[in-house]
C-alpha cells in the first residue's frame, strides 16, 4: 500500500535522474573548480610578467605547514607573490600528523615541499639528517636578525649554524582573573583562609591554594558554581608541554644546567626523579579544582572554555591572552591577569639526589614545543625563494602585524613585539592592556634558568611514551612513582635505538654544555 | 462445530470497496465454497472471518457471538493457505504440531494428534522433513493437517489447490470432500475454479465485483443462474449468450435470433420474458449451454452458424461457430460431421434455455 | 504488514518517538550550535534559540567568507570522490556479482565460493594495516593527494561490499528474464545491459549508498593519502578546528554542509531501494 | 518457418537424465503438442530447442541445417516461457517491442506497430499496452508473454504453457485463434501443456513425453483412440482411463467375490484399460456387474463423476447426473462395455487390434 | 567474457590488499622507526606486545567494543525494523530520520556528542541537574567513558543494522505470520518462534559486517576521549596510529595491525560461530518441547 512502484510515475522517475545527474555535476564542478585553481594563478603570474620581470617568475615554493598555523602564512602569500611573481602553494598538514608527514617526506628525498613550518623542536634532527638546509649564507642579508629574542635565536643553531627562520615564540605562561583576585571580600577571605594575600601566584603551593580557593562558588556572577583551575590535560594533546613547564620548578636545577630531562653526563632520563614525580603529584591534584572533563581537554578545548569565563587559573602559551580579546568567544576581556610561570623553593638536584631547598623561589619558565620556525628544504629547487618568503614572513612589519592578529598561532618573539602596547591596542585584536601580557612574555623568555623543551632526535616519541603514563597516572591506574619509572625506562629504550651517545653528544650541545 | 453468519460486511481498502455489503449464513456443518474470478472479494471475505483482517463495516457472527473484534486465536478457525503458509524453518511435525503447542497441549497429546493426523493424509514418513525438502503436494497437505489438528469449530481453506497439477488436483478435491464428509466441520473454501466447488460443495457463494451474486446448491446455481455473470462463469465451457428479438405470436412468445425464428415460449415462461424485452426494445439475452445445441445440416431449421474451428476433445468436439454477429460454441459428440468452413444449423434443447436482461443482467426466466 | 508486531499503536509511536529523540537531539545540538557563539557553547546548555541565547551567524559569515574556498574544497573533493568511487565500485562490483551468480569459476582449487570470500575478505582488513604501505605505494606511483588516487582508495575500500551486497541481488535475478532477452536476439552484454542491470537496481542503489557513505564518512585514509589539493570535508574540518580553539560553531556549520548531500542521495536512492522490481516480471 | 528435426537429444543435470534420446521430425508450418506431466522434459525440450539449456548430445536441424552451435540470440525462434519472464521494468507495449527492435532485424516502424496491434488485439490485451506487468493480473501477464512470443517472424515458435493461466473463457476461445493465427504466419510451433484436452484441440500431431522421451508421436485422434502404452492412456482423458491387471491367461475378471467374463485375449495381455464413460453403474444390484462401493462423488454440471472402490481397484465413472445420485460409502453395481477396452500387454505396450 | 567480469575485484585484492598486507607483515619483524632505517628483530615486536600493557588494555577494549556495541546495535535494529515494519504510514520520512546518524561524518559525530555529554555545558549533565541527579562524568571515568564510547557508537550505527534487518523483514514471506496468527500464537510466540528464526540469515550477514566495521573503531574514538583517561577508551586501530603515526615506531606499529588483523579474522570466524548457535538454541528453546517427540517413537496407532 506505501509501496510506491517507482517505474509507474514517471515524474519521480525524472526526478530521481534530475537528483543523480545533479550530484554528478556537483562532483564534477568540485573537481572543475579543482583544476581552476591553477589556471587562475597562472593568469595572474602571466599578468605580472608583463609589467616587467619580477625576481622569482614562475618558481612555485610549496609551503608545507601544520594545519593552524596556516592563517599566520596565507595572509602574506598574496603580497608576497604580487611583489615576487612566484607562486606560493601552501600544503597544510593536520596538526598531528606533522612531524611524521615531514618525516617521511625528507626521507625518502620526493622534494615534495620547499618550506617545512614547524616546531623548532625538530631543527636539530632535521639539520642533522641534511633534510634542511643550513642558512647561513643568507642570514647576512637579514636586516632584523638582532630583535629576535635572545631564547628564539639560541633555537635556530645546529652546530653554530643557524637552520631555521623564527616566526613564533613559545612560553608558557600563567593567566589569572584580575576581577576575581582584586575583590576585596575575595581578598579578605582567602587572607583569612590562607594566611597570606591573594595575587598572582609565585610558587606552585600558592598555585594549588588558589585553585582550591575559587572552586565550587559563584565568584563569576552568573549563577553557576565555578571553578579554580583550568590546564589542558587531555591525552595525545599538549599535556606533555604543559607537564615539563610544571616539572621545571622542581626538577631545573641552576647548579645543575641542562638536566632537566637527562642526565646530561650519563643520558640517564630524568624524569623519574623526585623532582618530577612532585610535579605530577601537583598535577593530578589539582584535578579537583577543575571540570572532570579537564581530563579530556586538549589546548584549544581549554582555551575556548576558559575565555568563555568561570575558571580562576590557568596555564598556556601566549595564545590565551590573544584570544580572550574576542568577544565572540571571550566574557573576560580586560579581566585577565598574567605571571611568570610559578616556582619553587626546592629543587631536585640529580648530582647529590636531593632536595636543594631555598628561601629564594626557583622559577623556571618553559619554551614548550619551541615555537613555529621555518625552514628551507635541503632538496628545494628553489632554495632564494623560498628563503625569501620566509624572510618575508619574518620582516619586522609582518611578523609583528602576525603576533597581533588573533587566530594566526603566531606570539610575540621579537623585542619589538614586547615594546610598544599601544601597538597591540591599535591591531585587529584590539589588546587595550596588553602592557602586562608582554612584560610577563617578555620576562619568560629572558630569566636566565628559563628552559628548553627537548630537543633532540625522536622528542616526538619521548613525549608520547611520557604521556601515556602519565595518563595512566591521572586517571589513577598507577602511582605517579610507577608512571614516572615506566616512563623513564621506555625513554633508555628509545634513547638506545637511537644510539645513546648520539643523543648524549646533541643534547650536551643544544643544552649549550658540551 | 459452529454456524456463521455475516450481515452486511464491508470491507473499504482506502476509498476502494473490496467487499460491498455481503450477508449469508453457513449452516452448522455445511461445506460452502466462495466463488468468483481474482479480486472479487473472496479472499477478503474469507480473511475477515478468519480476523487477519478488519471489518470495516457490519458484522460477523460465529455462532451467534460477533467476532468483529476477536483477534483470529480467540475464533477457533482453522485455515490453509493458497501459498500453504508453513513455517519454513521448522520440520513438517513441528509444523502441524505449532497450533497444539501454543495451547500447551500436553506433549503425549500433541504427538499422537500429530500421527494421527499425518496418517490420515499419509504424509506419516515425512515428518522430519523440512517444507523446503517436499512436494507442493505434500505441503498442501501438510497445511490442511495443520488446520485439521486443531479440531477447530470452523475451516477457512483459501484456494488450497490451486498451485497443485492437474492430476493431484482432481485427486485432492475428493480427498476433500470425503474429509468434510468425516469430520462434518464448518467448512469455507476459496476458489475461482467452478469445477472445484461444483463438486465439493453443499452451497456455492458466488461473488463478483465485491458483490455476493447468488447463493445455492450446485445444481441451483448451474441450472438457475441468477444473472448473467453466473451463467457464464459457471459451467465449461460458458454458455453462450446471444441476443433476441422477442415478439408475441399466436403460438405464444417467439425469439428471433438473426432474424429466424429461434424458439417459440408457452406462455407462462414467454410472460416474463415478454415484459422485460418491452422495457428493453424487445431486445432479450438467451442463454445456451454448449451441450444444450444439437448440430443439424444448415436445411434443418435453427441458427445458421459457418464452423470456425472444430477442436477434438476426446468423448466430444468443440466446435467454434460464427453466426454472423455472435460467436457461439457447441460441444457435440465426437461423430459429428461438420468440419471448419461448413454451414451447420444449431437447434437448441428447449428446456434448457435462459433468458437474461440485457441491461441488468440479471435472469428474467429459465425454460425447465 | 508482514510479521506484524502487535505492539498497541501507542506503545509503537512512542517507543519510535524515544529513539527518534535519541537519534535526532544530538542533529538538532549541531544545529543549534553552528548558531552560537563560541561563548554561548561554553556557557551552555542553551538549547532554544532566542530563548536560551540570542542566535549568531557568525559561522556562516566564515563559511561564506574566509573559509569559503577551503570548505567548497573538501566538499567538492568529498563529493567527487564519494560519488564517483562509489559508482565504481558499484559498476564493477555488479559485474562480478553477475560473474558469481552466473558462473562457475574455477582458478585451480579456488571456485565461486572461494573468489567471493577472497573479495570480500578485503573488507576484514582494518585500513590500519594497509595505510602506511598504501602510504608508500601510492608515492612511489604519485598517487599521493591525486584526485586519481582517493577515488581508486575509496573504490578498493567499497569494492568487496558492492560485490557482497550485489551477488545476492544478481542470484535473485530470474534466469528466465535473461534468456527471454537472448531469445529476443539481443546479446550477451545487451542482456545486462538492458535487463539484468535495471532490475538489479535497488541493490545498485543500496550498494551505491552504503559505498557513498562509507568514502564520505572516511577519515583515515584521506588523512594518509591527502595533503592539501585533495582534501576531503572531514580533512578539512579537522583542520579548521585544530588546537587553536575548538570553533565548534564553525564545525556544525560545516557539519550541516555535509549532512546534505548524503541526504539527497538517500533521498533520491530511496525510490530505486523501495522497488519492487522483480515484481510483475514472473508468475 | 522452418521444418525442425531433434535427433537423439540428450540431456543430463548431473548424473540426472532428464531428456534421454528424443527424436522428432515436423514439417514446417505444423502445430506440434508436447504432452506430458510436470517434469517430462517438455520445457527441457523447448529449451534446448532454443539453446537456452545446452544439449549433453544430440542434433537439432533446422531446415535441415545443423544448428547445434548457433547461439540463443540468432536461431531466431520465438519462445514464451512458462515463468513468463516479463520485462518488468518496462510497459507492455515496451515488451513486446523489444524482439522487433533487436540487432538486425530491421522491421521498419509502422511494420512494427501493425504487428503489435494485432497480436494485442488477438490477445486482447490493446487497452492494457501502457502499463507495466506489475499492474496486470497473471493472467493478462501471461498474455503478455504470449505476445511477446507472437509478434515477431520466427523461424520456430516455442510456446510452453502458454495459456494455462487464463481463465476458461480466454481459453477456449485463445486456443482456436492461436492456431488460426499460427497458420496464417505459417509458422512452426512447439506448445507444451500437460492438459489433454488442450492438446487434442489444437494440436496437428502430439507428441507425448514420458520421462524425456516422446511415447508416441501420433494425430490427437490416434493418440486417444489407440494410445501407444498404458501410461499414454492414462494422461489423455479425464477423469483417467481405468487400468485393470490381469491374472496370466485369465478369462474372466475377479472383483468382489464377483467375477466377470472377458473377450477373448491374446495370452501375452497383462492389463485391460477402460474409459470411464464406458463403464455402467447401477444403484441396485444387477447381472454382469461387479460390486462396489462409492469412495466420492462429483457432480459437475450435466455429469457427474463416481469413484469406486471395487476390491484394490479405485475406478472412475463418467455419467449423466440424470443416472442418480450417489452418496459416500454407498454400495453400487459397475458394469464395463467390454466392446470399448484396451488391451496391453505385461510390460504395458498396447496391443493391436479390436478385441471384441 | 566470465573472467573479465570478475578481474577487477581479484585485481584490486592482488594489488592493494596483499602488497600492503607483506608489508606490513614485513615491517612488523623489524624496528623501523620513522626517521631511522630499521633491523630485523624477528618476534621481538610481537614479543613486546604482550607484555604492553596498553596494547593488551587496547586489545580487550577492542574486543568489548565490538561484543557490547554490536550487541546493542543488534537489538535495537531489530526492535526499530520490527517497529517501523509494522507501521502503515509514514514508514519513508521515519526511514529517513532514522538513516540521519549514519549520514554524520564521524569527526563531527566526536565533537557533537562530547559537548553533549560534557558535564558542565552538555544538555545531558543539564537533564541530569533538572532531574535533581549528580552529573555523571561520561567521558572522565574510565568505565564510564568506555560507555560513552559504545553509546555513540551504537547511535551512529544502529541505523545501519535497522538498514539491514529492515530489508530482511520486507523479504520474509507473509502467510507463516498469519498462519500463525490464525493457530493462536501470541505477538511474542510469533516473534520468537517466526519472526526470529526467519530473519537470521539477515541478522547473521548484519552482524558480522557490523562487527568487521566495528573493529575498526577509531574516529569516533580519536575525538571524543583520544583514548583516554588513562588509555581506557583507546582501541587497536587508534594504538596502531598513534603508534606508527604519531610516535613513528612503524615496526611495533605493524606488529600491533597485524594482531589486529588476526583478531579480526579469528573473531569474525567465532563470532559467525556463536552467533549462529546461539541463534540455533534461540530457535530450540521454545520448540525443545516439540522436539523431544521426534526422538520418540510415534506411540499411537491410528484407526
Amino acid at each position: 500500500m506505501s509501496k510506491i512502484d517507482f517505474w509507474v510515475k514517471p515524474a519521480h522517475a525524472r526526478l530521481a535522474a534530475l537528483g543523480i545527474v545533479v550530484l554528478l555535476l556537483t562532483s564534477l564542478l568540485g573537481a572543475c573548480g579543482d583544476a581552476a585553481t591553477p589556471t587562475s594563478s597562472a593568469a595572474v603570474t602571466a599578468g605580472a610578467g608583463q609589467a616587467g620581470a619580477k625576481r622569482f617568475d614562475g618558481q612555485t615554493v610549496t609551503v608545507a605547514v601544520g594545519s593552524f598555523m596556516s592563517s599566520g602564512v596565507n595572509m602574506f602569500k598574496a603580497d608576497w607573490e604580487k611583489k615576487t611573481g612566484a607562486k606560493v602553494q601552501v600544503v597544510e598538514i593536520p596538526f598531528g600528523d606533522l612531524y611524521q608527514r615531514l618525516y617521511t617526506s625528507f626521507s625518502t628525498g620526493a622534494g615534495e615541499f620547499d618550506i617545512a613550518i614547524y616546531a623548532s623542536n625538530w631543527i636539530p634532527e632535521f639539520a642533522q639528517a641534511n633534510y634542511i638546509l643550513n642558512l647561513e649564507k643568507y642570514y647576512p642579508e637579514k636586516t632584523n636578525w638582532n630583535d629576535v629574542v635572545d631564547k628564539t635565536k639560541k633555537l635556530m643553531y645546529v652546530n653554530g649554524q643557524r637552520y631555521s627562520v623564527p616566526l613564533d615564540g613559545d612560553v608558557i605562561i600563567g593567566y589569572y582573573r584580575k576581577d576575581a583576585f582584586e575583590n576585596d571580600q575575595n581578598k579578605a577571605k582567602f587572607k583569612a583562609k590562607y594566611g597570606y594575600d591573594l595575587a598572582a601566584p609565585t610558587t606552585w603551593q600558592q598555585y594549588q591554594d588558589i585553585a582550591e580557593f575559587f572552586t565550587g562558588w559563584d565568584w563569576s556572577g552568573d549563577g553557576k558554581p565555578d571553578y579554580g583551575v583550568l590546564e589542558a590535560q587531555g591525552p595525545k594533546d599538549v599535556g606533555p608541554f604543559i607537564f615539563s613547564a610544571r616539572a621545571a620548578a622542581y626538577a631545573a636545577n641552576p647548579k645543575t644546567p641542562g638536566s632537566l630531562f637527562f642526565d646530561p653526563d650519563t643520558m640517564e632520563p630524568s624524569i623519574n626523579n623526585p623532582g618530577w614525580v612532585q610535579a605530577l603529584k601537583d598535577w593530578i591534584a589539582i584535578k579537583k579544582y577543575g571540570p572532570a572533563e579537564m581530563a579530556t581537554y586538549g589546548g584549544g578545548t581549554m582555551r575556548g572554555n576558559f575565555v568563555a569565563g568561570n575558571y580562576a587559573l590557568a596555564l598556556d602559551w601566549a595564545d590565551v591572552g590573544v584570544q580572550a580579546q574576542d568577544e565572540n568567544s571571550s566574557t573576560i576581556k580586560g579581566k585577565l591577569g598574567y605571571y611568570v610561570l610559578p616556582g619553587s623553593k626546592k629543587v631536585w638536584n640529580i648530582k647529590t639526589k636531593a632536595w636543594d631547598e631555598s628561601s629564594e623561589v626557583n622559577q623556571a619558565p618553559f619554551l614548550g614545543w619551541g615555537g613555529w620556525h621555518g625552514s628551507v628544504a635541503a632538496k628545494s629547487k628553489v632554495p632564494d625563494a623560498a628563503w625569501d618568503f620566509l624572510n618575508y614572513l619574518d620582516s619586522t612589519e609582518n611578523s609583528l602585524k602576525a603576533v597581533t592578529t588573533p587566530g594566526t598561532a603566531r606570539n610575540p618573539y621579537r623585542t619589538q613585539h614586547f615594546e610598544n602596547p599601544q601597538l597591540w591596542a591599535d591591531s585587529p585584536t584590539k589588546y587595550m592592556d596588553a602592557g602586562p601580557y608582554l612584560q610577563v612574555l617578555k620576562q619568560s623568555n629572558s630569566l636566565p634558568n628559563t628552559q628548553f623543551d627537548l630537543r633532540i632526535p625522536k622528542s616526538g616519541r619521548y613525549s608520547e611514551v611520557l604521556d601515556n603514563w602519565v595518563q595512566q597516572a591521572l586517571a589513577g591506574t598507577i602511582t605517579p612513582e610507577e608512571a614516572l619509572n615506566k616512563a623513564a625506562n621506555d625513554w633508555k629504550q628509545i634513547t638506545n635505538e637511537a644510539g645513546l651517545e648520539q643523543q648524549k653528544k646533541l643534547y650536551r650541545e643544544l643544552e649549550g654544555l658540551s | 462445530m459452529a454456524s456463521i453468519t455475516l450481515d452486511k460486511v464491508v470491507k473499504l481498502y482506502g476509498k476502494v470497496t473490496g467487499v460491498d455489503q455481503i450477508s449469508l449464513k453457513v449452516a452448522d456443518g455445511e461445506f460452502v465454497s466462495f466463488l468468483g474470478p481474482s479480486g472479487c472479494g473472496k479472499t477478503s471475505t474469507m480473511r475477515m472471518i478468519a480476523g487477519l483482517e478488519d471489518i470495516s463495516r457490519g458484522s460477523i457472527f460465529i455462532d451467534d457471538k460477533r467476532v468483529n473484534d476477536l483477534p483470529p486465536a480467540g475464533r477457533n478457525v482453522a485455515m490453509a493457505f493458497e501459498n500453504y503458509g508453513l513455517y519454513p524453518q521448522m520440520s513438517l511435525f513441528r509444523n502441524i504440531a505449532y497450533p497444539l503447542y501454543v495451547r500447551k497441549v500436553s506433549p503425549t497429546e500433541v504427538g499422537r494428534e500429530v500421527v494421527r493426523i499425518a496418517r490420515l493424509l499419509h504424509i506419516e514418513d515425512l515428518l522430519d522433513k523440512k517444507p523446503s525438502d517436499v512436494s507442493g503436494g505434500v505441503r498442501q497437505r501438510v497445511s490442511l493437517a495443520r488446520a485439521l489438528v486443531r479440531k477447530p469449530t470452523v475451516f477457512l481453506l483459501d484456494e488450497p489447490l490451486s498451485h497443485l497439477d492437474a492430476d493431484l488436483r482432481s485427486s485432492m478435491r475428493g480427498e476433500l470432500k470425503r474429509l468434510h464428509d468425516l469430520n462434518g466441520a464448518t467448512t469455507i473454501y476459496v476458489t475461482h475454479d467452478q469445477l472445484e466447488a461444483m463438486t465439493m460443495s453443499d452451497q456455492i457463494a458466488v461473488m463478483n465485483l465485491g458483490k455476493l451474486q447468488q447463493v445455492g446448491t450446485p445444481s441451483e446455481i448451474f441450472n438457475r443462474p441468477a444473472n448473467r455473470f453466473v451463467a457464464s462463469f459457471i459451467g465449461e465451457p460458458a454458455m453462450n449468450l446471444l441476443r433476441g428479438r422477442v415478439a408475441s405470436t399466436p403460438e405464444g412468445v417467439l425469439i428471433t435470433l438473426q432474424n429466424t425464428p429461434f424458439v417459440t415460449l408457452n406462455r407462462e415462461t414467454g410472460q416474463a420474458v415478454l415484459e422485460t424485452a418491452r422495457q428493453e426494445d424487445g431486445v432479450i439475452e438467451v442463454g445456451v449451454r454448449p451441450p444444450d445445441f444439437t448440430v443439424a445440416s444448415p436445411e434443418k431449421s435453427g441458427l445458421q452458424a459457418k464452423v470456425r474451428f472444430r477442436e477434438f476433445l476426446g468423448e466430444t468436439v468443440l466446435l467454434t461457430l460464427d453466426t454472423g454477429a455472435e460467436r457461439v460454441r457447441v460441444v457435440a459428440p465426437r461423430d459429428t460431421q461438420a468440419r471448419e468452413t461448413d454451414l451447420v444449423s444449431l437447434v437448441p434443447r428447449l428446456d434448457r434455455l435462459h433468458f437474461f436482461s440485457i441491461e441488468s443482467g440479471m435472469a428474467v426466466a429459465h425454460s425447465d | 504488514m508482514q510479521s506484524k508486531f502487535n505492539l498497541p499503536k501507542i506503545t509503537r509511536w512512542v517507543l519510535l518517538a524515544v529513539w527518534g529523540l535519541f537519534a535526532i537531539f544530538p542533529v538538532y545540538w549541531m544545529i543549534i550550535t553552528a548558531f552560537k557563539k563560541q561563548r554561548d557553547i561554553f556557557q551552555g546548555p542553551f538549547l532554544f534559540p532566542f530563548l536560551d541565547f540570542t542566535p549568531a551567524t557568525q559561522s556562516w559569515e566564515r563559511v561564506f567568507g574566509q573559509d569559503r574556498d577551503d570548505i567548497l574544497k573538501g566538499l567538492g573533493n568529498s563529493l567527487l570522490f564519494s560519488s564517483v568511487s562509489a559508482l565504481i565500485a558499484v559498476v564493477l562490483g555488479a559485474f562480478a556479482a553477475y560473474g558469481l551468480a552466473r558462473y562457475t569459476y574455477k582458478y585451480g582449487p579456488y571456485r565461486n565460493n572461494d573468489l567471493s570470500f577472497l573479495i570480500v575478505s578485503q573488507r576484514i582488513m582494518p585500513p590500519i594495516v594497509a595505510v602506511i604501505a598504501l602510504f608508500t605505494m601510492f608515492r612511489t606511483v604519485g598517487l599521493i593527494d591525486s584526485p586519481f588516487g582517493m577515488i581508486l582508495a575509496y573504490t578498493w575500500f567499497n569494492l568487496p561490499l558492492t560485490v557482497f551486497i550485489l551477488t545476492d541481488f544478481m542470484k535473485r535475478i530470474p534466469l528466465d528474464i535473461e534468456h527471454a532477452a537472448a531469445i529476443d536476439g539481443y546479446k550477451k552484454f545487451a542482456q545486462i545491459w538492458k535487463v539484468v542491470l535495471p532490475l538489479a537496481m535497488p541493490g545498485l542503489a543500496a550498494a551505491y549508498l552504503l559505498s557513498f557513505f562509507f568514502s564520505w564518512n572516511d577519515f583515515i585514509l584521506a588523512l594518509m593519502l591527502t595533503f592539501q589539493k585533495s582534501s576531503t570535508l572531514p580533512i578539512v574540518i579537522t583542520n579548521m578546528s585544530a588546537q587553536m580553539e575548538p570553533r565548534w560553531w564553525l564545525i556544525s556549520a560545516v557539519g550541516i554542509l555535509a549532512i546534505i548531500p548524503p541526504m539527497l542521495a538517500v533521498i533520491v536512492l530511496d525510490r530505486f531501494m523501495e522497488r519492487q522490481v522483480l515484481h510483475g516480471g514472473t508468475r | 518457418m522452418s521444418s525442425v528435426k531433434l535427433e537423439a537429444l540428450t540431456k543430463k543435470y548431473g548424473d540426472n537424465l532428464a531428456i534421454s534420446n528424443l527424436n522428432l521430425e515436423c514439417q514446417q508450418g505444423e502445430f506440434i503438442v508436447l504432452l506430458g506431466r510436470p517434469g517430462a522434459g517438455k520445457s527441457t525440450t523447448l529449451k534446448l530447442i532454443a539453446n537456452i539449456e545446452e544439449l549433453s548430445s544430440g542434433n537439432i536441424y533446422f531446415n535441415d541445417q545443423l544448428i547445434n552451435n548457433i547461439p540463443t540470440e540468432n536461431r531466431n525462434v520465438a519462445m514464451a516461457f512458462e515463468s513468463y519472464a516479463l520485462y518488468p521494468h518496462w510497459t507492455v507495449r515496451k515488451n513486446l517491442e523489444f524482439p522487433l527492435k533487436a540487432p538486425g532485424r530491421n522491421i521498419p516502424a509502422a511494420e512494427q506497430e501493425a504487428r503489435i496491434r494485432r497480436v494485442a488485439e488477438l490477445l486482447e490485451i490493446a487497452h492494457l499496452l501502457d502499463r507495466k506487468p506489475s499492474q496486470l493480473s497473471g493472467g493478462q501477464r501471461q498474455r503478455v508473454s504470449l505476445g511477446r512470443a507472437l509478434v515477431r517472424p520466427a523461424s520456430v515458435t516455442l510456446l510452453d504453457e502458454p495459456i494455462a493461466h487464463l481463465d476458461a473463457r480466454l481459453r477456449h476461445s485463445l486456443r482456436g485463434e492461436l492456431k488460426q493465427y499460427q497458420r496464417e504466419q505459417n509458422a512452426t510451433t512447439f506448445y507444451t501443456t500437460p492438459d489433454y484436452v488442450e492438446a487434442t484441440a489444437i494440436a496437428d500431431k502430439i507428441a507425448v513425453l514420458i520421462d524425456g522421451q516422446v511415447r508416441q508421436f501420433a494425430t490427437p485422434e490416434v493418440v486417444y483412440d489407440e494410445p501407444a502404452d498404458i501410461e499414454v492412456a492414462t494422461i489423455v482423458g479425464d477423469p483417467k482411463m481405468n487400468i485393470l491387471p490381469l491374472a496370466p491367461g485369465a478369462t474372466r475378471l475377479e472383483i468382489n467375490e464377483a467375477w466377470l467374463q472377458l473377450p477373448p485375449l491374446p495370452p501375452e495381455a497383462g492389463y485391460i484399460g477402460i474409459r470411464p464413460v464406458n463403464i455402467q453403474i447401477f444403484e441396485n444390484a444387477h447381472p454382469y456387474a461387479i460390486r462396489g462401493t462409492v469412495y466420492v462423488t462429483e457432480p459437475m454440471g450435466y455429469e457427474q463423476v463416481i469413484r469406486v472402490e471395487a476390491g484394490e481397484q479405485l475406478l472412475n465413472i463418467k455419467t449423466l447426473l440424470t443416472t442418480g445420485t450417489f452418496s459416500i460409502g454407498q454400495t453400487v453395481w459397475l458394469q464395463p462395455d467390454w466392446t470399448t477396452i484396451h488391451v496391453f500387454d505385461r510390460s504395458g505396450q498396447r496391443l493391436k487390434g479390436g478385441f471384441h | 567474457m566470465k573472467h573479465l567480469l570478475i578481474a577487477p575485484p581479484l585485481l584490486f585484492f592482488f594489488a592493494i590488499s596483499v602488497i600492503p598486507l607483506l608489508f606490513t607483515l614485513g615491517l612488523s619483524v623489524t624496528n623501523t622507526s620513522i626517521g631511522g632505517s630499521g633491523s630485523f628483530i624477528g618476534l621481538n615486536n610481537y614479543a613486546q606486545l604482550f607484555s604492553d600493557q596498553f596494547f593488551l588494555r587496547g586489545f580487550l577494549n577492542t574486543i568489548l567494543y565490538v561484543v557490547l556495541g554490536v550487541t546493542a546495535q543488534y537489538w535495537l535494529g531489530l526492535g526499530l525494523a520490527l517497529l517501523v515494519n509494522s507501521m502503515v504510514h509514514g514508514k519513508r520520512l521515519i526511514r529517513l530520520l532514522i538513516l540521519l546518524p549514519m549520514m554524520i561524518p564521524p569527526l563531527i559525530v566526536g565533537f557533537v556528542w562530547q559537548t553533549l555529554l560534557d558535564s558542565r555545558y552538555g544538555p545531558v549533565a543539564g537533564l541530569f541537574t533538572g532531574l535533581h541527579l549528580k552529573p555523571v562524568p561520561w567521558l572522565t571515568d574510565p568505565t564510564l567513558g568506555f560507555v560513552s564510547i559504545v553509546i555513540v557508537d551504537t547511535w551512529q550505527w544502529t541505523p545501519f543494522m535497522f538498514l539491514l534487518l529492515f530489508t530482511g523483514l520486507r523479504t520474509l514471506p507473509k502467510e507463516p505470520f498469519e498462519a500463525a496468527r490464525v493457530d493462536g500464537a501470541s505477538s511474542w510466540r510469533i516473534f520468537w518462534d517466526h519472526t526470529f528464526p526467519m530473519l537470521l540469515p539477515a541478522s547473521i550477514a548484519a552482524i558480522l559486517l557490523r562487527s568487521i566495521e566495528s573493529f575498526k573503531l577509531f574516529d569516533i574514538v580519536f575525538f571524543i576521549t583520544g583514548g583516554g583517561p588513562g588509555g581506557a577508551t583507546n582501541t587497536l586501530t587508534l594504538l596502531g596510529y598513534f603508534t606508527s603515526l604519531r610516535s613513528g615506531n612503524l615496526g611495533y606499529g605493524a606488529a600491533m595491525s597485524i594482531i589486529l588483523l588476526l583478531t579480526v579474522v579469528v573473531l569474525a570466524t567465532l563470532i559467525l560461530i556463536v552467533v549462529r548457535r546461539l541463534m540455533a538454541r534461540a530457535d530450540k528453546a521454545g520448540q525443545q518441547a516439540l522436539d523431544q517427540f521426534l526422538a520418540e517413537p510415534l506411540p499411537v496407532k491410528v484407526a
